[in-house]
């Protein structure tokens, strides 16, 4: 066989083997495709039921959301999503993502969810990096340490009282491992006194946001 | 090949020439998942599948292909499978996916599974081929479950937890608890723990492998005691 | 400049893609029985790994992402990796026979290393720029190769010592391996 | 349409790399095989067959294959095993329990009364190591002998016997110490 | 008194030992008594052994040379005293192997009578070739143990230039006596020894090494000197470090210089020999006498009465002990050599040879220590003079990894002991190196071989292949000339006028048939050669 | 006359294992004492137990792989390693742990690997990783040394606490136990206090001595007197734990030159936690480390610097066992590229490779 045909059927048997296995990838796609984004969709409502059960708002939690720049406050150095429950219309509570810093070992994310009247609404862990057995009481899955946090707002307990026991607060701490604690409390407080101070201007900010893509809508521009 | 020794087959990817243990091939997913059973279980499921099914077709195929396209033709296969297996469980087993992550696509470069098609597909017929994609398979996903399961006693002090990620709401209360409030061996369900969970089933094969060769050659030297005797 | 000199860190240290990540493990146990060999697997895969980014994140920049096939990425990330690696090991074979000893023999069996296509996955996943995912790929590699050499050097030892019958062979590596990754658990929380 | 799209693109990058792969494949075609003749250099030379390939060479090409053990070879004994295994980076194969010991080293000498000159052992050295022609008495060159014993068998007469090669001080080996407290592997 | 003006260096490692030297040194040497047998090997020294040239019933006279070779690294062996030769068979040989060797044994008659001997006066007249050819004659082989030809060892060849002669008195081993003792009462020999080799090999000077625990014998020599007024040769008493006596080792102490792995002393213009092989080349030069007898320590503390003897070669080592007051009921161990390189031996009934300087024979009934895995604590590193790593070579040894034992080295092991001495796990460091020596030569032996046999073989299959080419070249030949024949009986029957044939057109068949011939010829030519 | 035959030298000689091994455990005793005097008899207690389960664990070993029980069992390698072990534990760590670290570093770090002198990892650091890895916040259980404010127990109360695992009534643990120096200097400075403000603190400034942790100075002081001792005796190498206190030092009082307040200064990184434990009597295991001169200053060094890396930066508050180990894998490693020149060989043909040279023939 002369090289330039040997060296065209190479290339034509991997062709053909790709359009076969594309082929079948692709219709696996097609079929797959709906039922996986709606998968992602229920898993991170999940996580926010969690914080906010499904009764308590009526809105679609997953599409109400501000977007936030960068923010070190809290603890965000990207651009983050606050999403906004409703309640017959009316904003009822915020989850906001947090992150706490100052942990034994790395960031811990969180998710805060607080009420339209400034009391949590919850707090779940959903990523860490502490010490299994020692730092990861704070999951939900381990302890029901988390769920202390849940009514508490800014004066209650005392502004004084957002601590740590051992530090002279309200909050229990794990044995042999005070940090974590320490900065979970620490991270929450701080959401909430962001949550306290910037509370009209996300409000504005989302209500502009609705105005924006009402007009968009009208103009029949998609919103992104 | 019309004298395929089936059982020689099964026997192989069971235990004699087993993925895991002796070939030590696919050693990361292996590793990697087995901090449960149903963990194990999930992976090694969509690796036979994976088997099987790139077995079939390298078989099929397996006289178009010239050599410098072979590997990457193989690849292209198994890829394809492996990505299709993929798409479904994200769509069908959404949790488990999550929690397999990466090492579903990562079963593509899972050196076991080239490995069959380059020494076993390429060379034999779509049955016997199939045969061997599920007996590796099976024996692979026998040690994975294994692993899983001494790491997940050792490390949670239950076993079957979190069935329900594979089979659905009905699993939610398969899970045995062996110690209740066990504080956890974390040893186990680290990496270290994978490392030295899996030396140990090598060793224990070892040990059985030695004891069943023991036996023959006794056996075997009985029996020639015996014929000499009679003689 | 720091967050590249993090990711080295990262990369090599913290997240070992061999002992903490669990990637690239059958080279890891399959070529470590002699330093030399583990020498030169290790430059030949710091190569591919290398290479692996740079190509990932090319594929996916200018070809997934434009026609909106990401559901491919499997498939494109491990076609292209295969053929690099099957091309460079033919021109280096012809090419430079000296190489070739160093570094080719080798290049087929990386193909089927998981760090490889891991590389690229986890840089899509990290979201990671050009030259994010360059460090990451060749920290990655740096790491493997720092550990695949010093596992050589301890199976060296291992090979002449009285272990166990049950154990000779891969079952006392692995749990070497266990012990290494014991040691790098101490790099916990160096950073993230 | 997504199908498509994704259909072909990817069978165009493959075509493209098939295309490649065939020139490289082409242009940088490399012939033979050295290893072959690694693997041959450390084998014994005996030429004995006993490794179930006719002689030395074959087995070389067969290991080089794939297709044969690295220790089927009993001349070379563990040492030869251990070369090989060095040289392949494979893992030692222990010996079949029956050439476990590295086997004695032999010749042959021809008993010079019952021979009968059929030329026959002649033929069949690999070495050439006998010296003698037609109806006259043959005898080895005994440092020419590898001790393969092929010419035995094919003795009308039976006249050929094995011998253990002589130590001599200057060719004696020291032997390993046997350790008091680690028995010896097996 | 000693002159230590001449600055010293240190060696790496190495240990300090106690000598006891003392017990054997309190008598003058000793002759020992003409035996009734001398068994003598026929090879004594390194290097190729020699034809003999005697046999079984000749009469030989003390001095006369037995065996004689031609190869350059080889030296005659002489009968040691008058008498008839009764043997030659292989008898035991005092070697750690306890084979049997090929030797000469002698039955004395006791006049114990001398060949001819030539001496030469004025040893200057002489070239040093003529002087070298003198000790090749004579049998020297190096007495310091190793038992190197000495004549081999004094020819450095041209290109190298020999600044100084080393004389090795350092005699590092603890018990062994006999250069102290024949330094002490053969100190003018071995000065005028000193002299002829320093000559021969043009030395400009000749330093005399000698251990600082032996004073009386650097005095001896140190009189000498001064009576002689010699200013080239000097006397250096240096520290008391075994294996100082180590040629390499020795060296370094007296010129800080290292000899090169792969060299010899030579090359770096030195020539080291040992105060015995210095007083035998005087004997045999001025004297005219070959190496017949040497001394002999005969100590340690399974023995009555140690004392230094001087020996003939081929004396049976039992003779020995027994005069020296027999054994001492718990004798258990009989060494062949120094304590801490000597070898033991299974019996006493072997002869005394060129290279033995000592018999020790040892009370300890010590118990065989538990030796316990290498923990690598090093020791051995640090004591070992050749800067090796004893324990890597251990391991690399004890698991037959012969090819790395060579990169750590293997071969500059001098086999001291040093390592194997201090190791706090009694690991037989030693044996191990041996082992793993022996082993590498023997496959090198075997390696030689094996290509031998390979191209033997592939002689062999290449004769076959062109035998079988001529049989098939021969049998196409045959074909064609028959084939011709029929052609040409063919065409004469054509000639035949009956049938008009154009003769043109036979001879054009008959070539294209050729043709095809050849064709077909080339094919099963190619087809074999496939094979 | 026969004789019995052996190999060279013949010189009986006085060095051995066992005595090796007895007289670094010597050399351990007054640190020891001054331990059990600071903490408690938690210490003693956990000594004798780790003793006896090494012991026993040895000698199981042993049998299973048909080995001579005798030579190892008294050779003191496992009573050593059981010490070694428990001096790096908290005082009050329960039966159990104490029980798993042990067995740990003697079954899988020694005995897998053929027993003594054949482990590549140091049993007693690996017996230590796997319980402060597994059992974080036992491991968080150290007993405040001879302090004010803190309940101190008695040898019974210590003894039903360690085998209970009950507290007294009275008591709570966080009455009796504490963090470390080590620990809290690392916690605060998390928090963002300065040294100067951590070591005069309130509450955790009383665990601060002179120079290092309050007690600890003591016991490190006592080990580094011994450790000195055995150094000079020739039965540890020097390189080692000078290499390794070299590199501590250097590293400290650099970064604590650079920035005093958030760096703890070098004498509480020397007196601190078990440093001169471990560079005397842990890094200097003979089986594990670098044997070459050249590569045993570098074993040394990168323990220490190691050590720095892991107080300063990462999770764990002390980075001994974690150091130790990561050079015990490297020591094959340096041992082949630090071999000495061998006498007669130039450095320039290093590393030496005969086959190499084969090939170029
Ligand atoms: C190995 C190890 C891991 C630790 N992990 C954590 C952790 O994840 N979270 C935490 O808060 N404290 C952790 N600690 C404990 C802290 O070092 C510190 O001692 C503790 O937080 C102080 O709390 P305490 O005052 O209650 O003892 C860990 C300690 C050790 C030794
Ligand atoms: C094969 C061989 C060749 C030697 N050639 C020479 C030589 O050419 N010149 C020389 O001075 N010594 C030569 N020697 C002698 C050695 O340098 C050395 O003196 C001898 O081996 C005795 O040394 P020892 O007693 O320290 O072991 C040779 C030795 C051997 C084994
Ligand atoms: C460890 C060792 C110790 C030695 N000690 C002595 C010694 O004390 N006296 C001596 O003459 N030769 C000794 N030799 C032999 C010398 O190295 C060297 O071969 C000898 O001096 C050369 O002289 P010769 O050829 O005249 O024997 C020793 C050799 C070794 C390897
Ligand atoms: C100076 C010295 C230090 C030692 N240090 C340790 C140690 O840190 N850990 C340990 O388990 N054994 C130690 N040992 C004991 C012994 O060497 C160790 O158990 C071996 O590793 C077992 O093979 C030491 C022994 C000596 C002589
Ligand atoms: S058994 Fe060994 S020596 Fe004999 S022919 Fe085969 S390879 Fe050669
Ligand atoms: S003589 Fe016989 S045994 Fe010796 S090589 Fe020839 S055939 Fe083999
Ligand atoms: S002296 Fe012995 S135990 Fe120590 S390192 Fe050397 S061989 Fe090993
Ligand atoms: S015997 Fe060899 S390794 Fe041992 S100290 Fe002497 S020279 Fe060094
Ligand atoms: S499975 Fe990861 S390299 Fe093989």
């Amino acid at each position: 066989m002369s090289n330039k045909r040997y060296i065209l059927v190479s290339g034509l048997i991997l062709g053909l083997f790709a359009v076969v296995g594309t082929a079948l990838v692709g219709v696996t796609h097609q079929v797959t495709a709906d039922k996986i984004i709606n998968n992602e969709r229920l898993a991170l409502l999940r996580k926010l039921n969690q914080i906010l059960p499904s009764e308590k708002y009526d809105n679609d939690l997953l599409h109400t959301t501000i977007n936030l720049d960068a923010d070190s406050r809290l603890g965000q150095e990207k651009a983050s999503t606050i999403y906004i429950a409703k309640r017959e219309n009316e904003i009822s509570a915020m989850i906001f993502p947090v992150i706490a810093g100052k942990g034994y070992s790395g960031e811990i994310k969180m998710l805060v969810g607080i009420n339209i009247d400034g009391t949590l609404a919850g707090v779940r862990i959903v990523s860490h990096k502490e010490t299994p057995g020692l730092g990861d009481a704070m999951e939900i899955e381990k302890s029901d340490w988390i769920l202390g946090f849940n009514g508490k707002s800014l004066n209650e307990p005392a502004e004084k009282q957002w601590k740590v026991k051992r530090d002279g607060g309200a909050f229990d701490q794990f044995t042999g491992a005070t940090i974590t604690p320490r900065a979970v409390v620490q991270a929450v407080h701080l959401c909430l006194v962001y949550f306290d101070r910037h509370k009209k201007e996300l409000i504005e900010q989302y209500n502009k946001q609705v105005k924006l893509s009402v007009s968009n809508k009208k103009s029949g521009e998609p919103v992104k | 090949m019309s004298d395929t020794n089936y059982n020689e087959i099964s026997k192989n990817g069971l235990w004699n020439n087993n993925v895991a243990l002796v070939q030590l091939l696919g050693l990361c997913p292996l590793l990697a998942v087995t901090g449960t059973v149903i963990n194990g279980l999930g992976l090694g499921m969509a690796t036979l599948l994976t088997l099987v099914l790139s077995n079939a077709v390298v078989s099929l195929i397996r006289h178009w292909v010239r050599p410098e396209v072979r590997v990457p033709v193989f690849v292209l296969i198994i890829a394809s499978v492996v990505t299709a297996i993929e798409l479904s469980m994200n769509a069908w087993l959404y949790e488990l996916y999550t929690v397999l992550g990466i090492f579903i696509p990562l079963i593509v470069t899972n050196c076991g599974i080239l490995a069959r098609a380059e020494a076993f597909a390429s060379k034999n017929s779509i049955l016997p081929s199939m045969l061997d994609g599920f007996m590796m398979g099976l024996g692979f996903t026998f040690v994975l479950v294994t692993l899983g399961a001494i790491r997940e006693i050792l490390g949670y002090g239950t076993l079957f937890s979190n069935a329900h990620l594979m089979f659905g709401d009905i699993a939610r209360n398969w899970t045995w608890v062996f110690i209740e409030d066990y504080s956890g061996f974390l040893l186990a369900i680290l990496p270290p723990g994978a490392f030295i969970g899996m030396g140990l089933i090598i060793a224990l094969k070892n040990v059985i492998d030695n004891h069943n060769k023991k036996k023959q050659t006794i056996s075997a030297a009985q029996a020639v005691t015996a014929s000499e005797a009679t003689a | 400049m720091t967050e590249y000199a993090l990711i080295l860190i990262s990369t090599i240290w913290v997240n070992n893609f061999v002992l903490v990540k669990f990637l690239g493990l059958c080279p890891f146990m399959g070529v470590s029985r002699k330093l030399e060999t583990a020498i030169g697997m290790a430059l030949a895969t710091t190569f591919v790994l290398t290479l692996s980014s740079i190509c990932s994140y090319l594929v996916n920049e200018f070809i997934l992402e434009p026609f909106d096939i990401m559901y491919l990425r499997t498939i494109m990330f491990i076609l292209v990796i295969a053929v690099v690696v099957q091309f460079t090991e033919m021109v280096v074979h012809k090419t430079s026979p000296l190489l070739y000893n160093v570094l080719g023999i080798f290049l087929p069996l990386i193909t089927t290393n998981c760090a490889v296509l891991g590389v690229a996955l986890l840089n899509i996943q990290k979201d990671n720029n050009f030259l994010e995912s360059v460090f990451y790929g060749f920290g990655a590699a740096v790491g493997f190769s720092m550990v695949l050499i010093l596992f050589s050097g301890i199976r060296e030892r291992i090979a002449v010592a009285d272990v166990p019958n049950a154990f000779q062979g891969t079952a006392i590596a692995m749990i070497t391996a266990g012990i290494m990754s014991l040691a790098f658990m101490g790099f916990i929380g160096l950073v993230n | 349409m997504s199908i498509l799209i994704a259909i072909i693109v990817l069978a165009t990058i493959s075509v493209f790399f098939g295309l490649l792969l065939g020139y490289t494949s082409v242009k940088f075609h490399v012939e033979g095989d050295p290893v072959v003749d690694k693997i041959d250099a450390l084998l014994p030379q005996t030429q004995c067959g006993q490794c179930t390939y006719p002689g030395c060479r074959p087995y070389a090409e067969a290991i080089a294959a794939g297709e044969a053990n690295i220790n089927q070879c009993p001349p070379g004994g563990e040492t030869t095993m251990l070369a090989l295994s060095e040289l392949l980076g494979i893992e030692p194969v222990p010996l079949d329990d029956e050439h476990a010991d590295a086997p004695e080293k032999t010749v042959v000498y021809i008993d010079e009364q019952t021979c009968i000159g059929c030329t026959l052992c002649i033929q069949a050295c690999p070495v050439d190591a006998i010296l003698g022609a037609a109806k006259q008495m043959h005898s080895i060159i005994e440092s020419e002998c590898t001790g393969c014993n092929l010419c035995i068998p094919p003795c009308p007469v039976d006249c050929i016997h094995i011998i253990p090669v002589k130590i001599e001080p200057e060719t004696w080996r020291w032997s390993l110490p046997e350790s008091t407290v680690t028995s010896p592997k097996a | 008194m000693t002159r230590s003006s001449h600055q010293l260096w240190r060696f790496h490692g190495g240990l300090k030992l106690e000598s006891n030297k003392a017990i054997s040194t309190q008598s003058p040497i000793v002759k020992a008594r003409l035996p009734k047998r001398l068994v003598i090997p026929v090879q004594q020294h390194i290097g190729e052994a020699g034809a003999l040239l005697v046999k079984k019933g000749d009469k030989v006279l003390k001095g006369q040379v037995i065996t004689q070779s031609n190869e350059y690294v080889s030296a005659p062996v002489h009968a040691s005293s008058s008498g008839t030769v009764i043997d030659i068979d292989e008898y035991p040989a005092p070697h750690p192997s306890g084979l049997n060797t090929l030797c000469v044994v002698i039955e004395t008659d006791g006049e114990d009578k001398w060949v001819e001997l030539q001496p030469t006066n004025y040893v200057k007249t002489k070239s040093p070739a003529e002087l070298r050819q003198l000790i090749r004659k004579a049998g020297i082989v190096g007495l310091g143990g190793a038992a190197f030809p000495t004549a081999v060892k004094v020819n450095p060849g041209p290109q190298a230039h020999i600044e100084t002669l080393i004389i090795n008195g350092a005699e590092c081993e603890p018990y062994i006596s006999c250069d102290d003792m024949l330094m002490r009462e053969y100190a003018t020999e071995l000065i005028s020894g000193c002299g002829i080799i320093q000559y021969m090999v043009s030395a400009t000077h000749c330093l005399i090494a000698v251990e600082d625990n032996k004073p009386e014998a650097v005095k001896a020599i140190q009189t000498v000197i001064s009576e002689q007024a010699l200013h080239t040769i000097e006397v250096v008493s240096i520290p008391t470090i075994y294996p100082t006596g180590g040629e390499k080792q020795l060296i370094k102490v007296l010129t800080q210089k290292e000899v090169p792995s792969d060299g010899f002393p030579s090359d770096i213009g030195l020539l080291v020999q040992n105060v015995g092989t210095a007083v035998a080349v005087h004997k045999a030069v001025v004297l005219g006498e070959p190496l017949i007898s040497r001394i002999v320590t005969v100590t340690g503390e399974g023995v009555k009465q140690p004392q230094n003897m001087e020996v003939l070669i081929g004396t049976s080592m039992s003779e020995l002990i027994e005069q020296s007051g027999g054994y001492h009921d718990d004798a258990c161990k009989l060494i062949m050599g120094g304590p801490m390189m000597g070898f033991t031996l299974q019996t006493d009934h072997l002869p005394i040879i060129k290279g033995c300087n000592c018999l020790l024979v040892e009370n300890k009934p010590e118990e065989t220590p538990a030796t316990m895995p290498c923990i690598r604590c090093g020791a051995c590193a640090s004591v070992c003079p050749a800067q090796l790593l004893p324990q890597q070579l251990f391991w690399m040894a004890s698991s037959k990894n012969f090819e790395q034992v060579q990169d750590y080295h293997l071969f500059d092991c001098i086999e001291c002991g040093c390592c194997a001495q201090v190791c706090p796990s009694q690991i037989p460091l030693v044996q191990y190196y041996r082992f793993a020596k022996t082993e590498i030569w023997s496959q090198e032996r075997d390696r030689i071989k094996s290509d031998h046999a390979r191209v033997r073989h592939d002689f062999k299959q290449a004769r076959i292949e062109l035998e079988k080419k001529e049989r098939a070249e021969k049998l196409r030949k045959k074909k064609e000339l028959l084939e011709k024949k029929k052609i040409a009986e063919a065409a004469a029957k054509n000639d035949t006028p009956e049938t008009e044939v154009d003769p043109k057109k036979v001879a054009i068949e008959a070539a294209m048939k050729r043709v095809q011939d050849k064709k077909a010829a080339k094919q099963t030519n190619n087809t074999s050669s496939d094979e | 006359m026969q004789f019995k035959t052996a190999s060279s030298p013949h010189i009986p000689q006085q060095n051995n294992v066992q005595g090796l091994m007895f007289k670094v455990l010597l050399a351990m005793v007054p640190g020891t004492i001054a331990m059990i005097v600071f903490f408690g008899w938690g210490v003693l207690i956990n000594i004798i137990l780790a003793s006896v389960v090494a012991l026993s664990a040895e000698a199981l070993m042993l049998w299973i792989r048909k080995r001579p029980i005798k030579p190892y069992i008294t050779d003191g390698s496992a009573i050593l390693t059981a010490c070694l072990l428990v001096l790096a534990l908290p005082q009050l760590a329960p039966w159990w742990l104490t029980m798993i670290g042990t067995l740990f570093a003697i079954i899988v770090a020694k005995h897998l690997y053929g027993g003594l002198g054949f482990n590549p990892f140091n049993p007693a650091m690996v017996g230590y990783v796997v319980v402060i890895i597994s059992f974080p916040k036992e491991m968080t259980q150290w007993v405040p040394p001879l302090l004010e404010g803190y309940t101190h127990l008695t040898f019974t109360e210590t003894l039903n606490i360690i085998f209970g695992g009950d507290l007294p009534l009275a008591y709570t643990w966080d009455a009796i136990t504490m963090a470390t120096p080590l620990d809290t200097v690392k916690t605060q400075l998390g928090l963002e206090l300065s040294i100067n403000e951590i070591e005069n603190h309130k509450e955790y400034g009383g665990i601060f001595g002179s120079v290092g942790g309050f007690g600890w100075e003591w016991v490190n002081g006592l080990f580094l007197a011994t450790g000195c001792y055995l150094a000079v005796k020739g039965i540890i190498d020097w390189r080692i734990p000078a290499g390794l206190i070299a590199a501590l030092l250097v590293l400290s009082n650099t970064f604590a030159l650079y920035d005093y307040a958030s760096f703890a200064p070098p004498t509480f990184h020397l007196f601190s936690g078990g440093i001169m434990l471990a560079a005397f009597f842990i890094a200097t295991d003979p089986v594990t480390a670098a044997t070459t001169t050249k590569g045993r200053w570098l074993y040394g060094a990168g323990i220490g610097v190691f050590i720095f890396i892991i107080r300063t930066w990462g999770a764990y508050p002390d980075g001994i066992a974690f150091a130790v180990i990561l050079m015990n894998m490297a020591a094959p490693l340096l041992d082949y590229y630090t071999m000495p020149r061998a006498f007669g060989h130039s450095w320039t043909e290093f590393p030496h490779h005969h086959k190499a040279d084969d090939d170029e023939q």
